[in-house]
């Protein structure tokens, strides 16, 4: 239970357009707040679109992920199309070619993804933006496997650390994009992509480990099973 | 909201079809469909010039391509940066290879999208080089002007980048015409009421009335501050005041000025307005040689209006004169 | 009301000051306060062309002063007459003593007053002949058209006469040439929302948002019908149909189009409609061979469009596409 | 007291001014019921001008008619203008030259101010306009002459001629104009601009009575007065 299939894991690229329309109305409140309330709009229409462009194809981790960056790239302007999109781009990039994903491999693409986010929109940890969902996640994965932990519980760390680093977010005051114009008045409501991060972290963590189990217990000796 | 639309989502997609039946002589749609190039013969060995931005705005950006201007223009949702997918197509169209001067605003996602279709058109041996406007004084202070945004002082750098283009520039050249224009151009805009994005369906903003919000932003960003509306003089008289000092413009200097209005501000009234600038600005020894008013760079149906200046050294003064014939702009080379 | 002024009973005098500060190329005083007329030398032995009206319609009317258009200009109060001693020292700054045309629009204060200075100006030995402008359908039946309004139309009349005076046609040759142009003209205007005079300060009308007026005249006079608000496509539909059954216009004819913005329509809105217009007159066989959109004819910051279609004869046709220049309308004659 | 002095009557014109300034308020009220409300200010603005050229000359009734109408004419566009330009203009034709005005040069003043109105406007009785005060007004005069009463009394049935036809246009349906469009609607109001021609009428008649009043007991034999 240190891999997963990377074929067998590209559904999971489709829980993560589900998660982002379902909670479409939510992403669009919390930036009507400070920002200009489209980022649920932006998002979805981004991710439904990848989303009709994978269905009826047979796609891992790195196809869904690419297609899901171009879509965005292509097709979604604005700020939202070229970081989510060179980060799904940039994270395809380094699953191609494998074809299992261990913890090791992970952590390269979420630094590969991380990177590119930070080279483009040149955001900080505390300037209140997704990257204060995504730098903690990345940090906690890679302290985890530093202790040594299972990939699942690396999996676990990263979730748990998006979740801190949205609400982190709630006390802070925007230095980045359209809600900074607000200053002072941009403090006591979480941010927008901070929360669409870690709903797209927390959806593939979540998937990631139902995928890993189910090949466990079908790899798991004859009888093993309860 | 009250408007002349179909669908709110596809009103960009729909005005389109309106603009190249309306002017096929100026403009031709491309591989891209939103990307839109000049008709006609694409002569070679010249730079080409392109910009992009954000719906909304009309006449800009897509009203500045024809001649003497931009040669392809990618276009973006209502107040949202076109995709990088977009401003690479528009690279492709406007390339005649001798490399592509992209003229574009200083807002986060056009840099991000301008950035990566760089990258795109390098691979496939496109020269980019890029000049971003700046020239909104109350976006940020004078010392930080890379946090400035672009607002109707593109025009001017457009104008200026299209006619060295033409004269037959090199890509230096043409960047180096640009990026003068725009670093000799100062905008401030006041607004007196908000605007509303057909799929929001509702402002996102509001300016109440009797009050003014001095140095908004194309998109209703908060400006510098908000007070009481004042009387035209007095907006001219603050407009000027704030612009003149940044660059500062000087006793001796010539200038264009453009006066634009944000929207749905009747025309009378940005004469009106251009009237008092015209005076307070021969009062200070500085001369209007170009001038521009008019619906040139706007925010919707917002009410305000907003003052751009331009230093004028021979080249601007030269380049400003070319002609040009486009939806938003002609010059007759009279 | 929100808006870029001084003292609310000053506004068009203010604005003047504006027009001639900013075009002094193209405008130039008179010796009478409210009378603007062409720059530079006047030539001599041609038919002066002239117009008047209220304020609150830029550009129009000054703004069609220039080249192959306008001579002269009388400027009323908004949306009121100019005085007769206006119209009459406008024919005198037109006059070259080939006579002068005067091209305006159905109203009883202009109606009146074109009269009174007619004879006033017979008096100086300047001889006068006058076309009126009728080409709004909504604003009586087919069978009264002596009591229809002029509304837009009235550009492409001037567009013909002043290309005639141009040509060097005698003053019954460009009276003709206008008045055949407003006789294949129809329009018809659709209102979204009320405008605001300055000095009433608050709208003498008003429209509902969710509702549309149409046939809303140019100063928000009450249409044929309110109608829950449409999508463009059906606006669009309704005003064709409304024009071309009117003349009629027919299958194989072909015609100017104009869609003019009433003020505060973005101009994505008016290529939006123009899309679908373009379309629905390609159905019936009707082909747009000269296309305008733009705020070409307004209602201060009224939100909503008009349509105006002009049937072409070779004459026509031909002086539309005679070079013009002027604030509102630049033809160049590629 | 069957004529006025043509020069001492001029500065009834100033009466006329001041009332229509007085009444301003109240002709752009009942303007603004049917109309576009600016009525009071057009006219108000018209013979305010005319009174500042009048003030400080010696001028008779032709010269004060005759700056009157030039002001209206000259300055105040719409339709108000030419209407009361001209017939102001057009009756101070018909007192040129005179000395004295008796009833007769008096109807005929009438007839031209009430001549060029109808030519220029097209107004009928019904309508709803100005005309509706006029008419009616010119007929009691006309009609108080044929029964040989005194010009003071056939003012005086001009006067209360044009009230009538004032009121009259209360219960009409505005054929022409502004108020036109709104066809049913536009019963149960005054005409603005009947009121306003009621109210020039009212005030020459009273200042005309007033003259021929005074220039009576002026001329009275000595000690005839009580
Ligand atoms: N430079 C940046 N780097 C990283 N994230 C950013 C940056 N600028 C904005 N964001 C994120 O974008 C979110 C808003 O996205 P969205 O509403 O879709 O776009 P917009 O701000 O253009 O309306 C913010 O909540 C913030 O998390
Ligand atoms: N053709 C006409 N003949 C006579 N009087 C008219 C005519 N048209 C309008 N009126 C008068 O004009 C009055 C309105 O005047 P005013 O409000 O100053 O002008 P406007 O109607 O242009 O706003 C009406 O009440 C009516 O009495
Ligand atoms: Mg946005
Ligand atoms: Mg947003
Ligand atoms: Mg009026
Ligand atoms: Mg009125």
């Amino acid at each position: 239970m240190d891999s997963f299939s990377q074929q067998a894991a590209g559904p999971i690229v489709l829980d993560m357009v589900a998660a982002i329309v379902r909670e479409q109305g939510f992403l669009g409140e919390i930036d009507g707040k400070i920002g200009d309330g489209d980022h649920g709009i932006n998002m979805s229409k981004g991710f439904r679109l990848a989303g009709e462009r994978l269905s009826g194809h047979a796609f891992g981790l790195a196809q869904g992920f690419a297609t899901l960056g171009d879509t965005l790239l292509s097709d979604i302007g604005g700020s939202m199309g070229p970081l989510y999109g060179t980060f799904f781009t940039e994270m395809a990039e380094t699953l191609e070619g494998a074809d299992r994903i261990d913890a090791g491999r992970f952590a390269a693409m979420l630094r590969a993804g991380r990177e590119t986010i930070v080279d483009l929109g040149g955001a900080k940890v505390g300037d209140k933006t997704l990257v204060d969902a995504l730098i903690p996640a990345e940090a906690a994965f890679n302290a985890a496997r530093e202790r040594h932990e299972g990939f699942a519980d690396c999996l676990l760390a990263m979730k748990q650390a998006a979740a801190a680093g949205l609400e982190s977010t709630r006390d802070m005051v925007a230095k980045i994009g359209r809600a900074s114009r607000l200053g002072e008045r941009s403090r006591g409501t979480l941010d927008a992509g901070a929360a669409s991060c870690s709903l797209l972290l927390a959806t593939l963590a979540d998937g990631l480990l139902r995928e890993m189990r189910r090949e466990h217990s079908l790899n798991a000796p004859e009888g093993a099973s309860p | 909201m009250n408007r002349v639309i179909n669908d709110p989502d596809q009103v960009v997609e729909d005005s389109l079809k309106g603009y190249l039946a309306a002017h096929p002589d100026l403009l031709a749609s491309t591989d891209h469909p939103r990307v839109l190039c000049r008709a006609g013969h694409k002569e070679s060995g010249r730079v080409g010039v392109v910009t992009g931005g954000g719906s909304g705005h009309e006449p800009a950006f897509l009203g500045y391509v024809g001649q003497g201007l931009l040669d392809s223009v990618a276009i973006g949702e209502i107040f949202a940066s076109p995709t990088a997918k977009s401003f690479h197509a528009a690279f492709r169209a406007a390339n005649r290879g001798r490399g592509v001067a992209c003229l574009y605003g200083n807002y986060a996602g056009d840099n991000m999208n301008v950035k990566m279709a760089v990258k795109l058109a390098a691979k496939d041996g496109i020269e980019v080089k890029t000049v971003v406007a700046n020239d909104d004084v109350a976006s940020a202070g004078s010392h930080e002007r890379d946090r400035r945004r672009g607002v109707a002082g593109e025009i001017l750098m457009w104008k200026a980048g299209g006619a060295r283009a033409e004269e037959g520039g090199d890509l230096d050249e043409v960047i180096a015409a640009a990026q003068n224009a725009i670093d000799q151009t100062r905008s401030i805009g006041i607004g007196l009421s908000a605007c509303t994005i057909p799929a929001n369906g509702k402002p996102n903003f509001t300016i109440k009335d009797g009050e003014m919000e001095v140095g908004i932003g194309h998109h209703g960003e908060p400006g510098i501050a908000v007070l009481p509306t004042k009387p035209a003089a007095e907006m001219a008289a603050m407009m000027v005041e704030r612009i003149v000092d940044d660059l500062p413009f000087g006793r001796g200097d010539d200038v264009a000025v453009l006066v634009s209005g944000l929207g749905a501000t009747p025309v009378m009234e940005l004469y009106l307005l251009y009237g008092h600038v015209d005076q307070l600005l021969r009062e200070r020894g500085i001369t209007p040689r170009h001038r521009f008013v008019g619906n040139y760079f706007t925010s919707l149906e917002m009410m305000g209006v907003s003052l751009t200046l331009t230093r004028l050294d021979g080249e601007l003064d030269r380049l400003l004169s070319r002609p040009a014939r486009s939806i938003g702009l002609t010059v007759t080379g009279t």
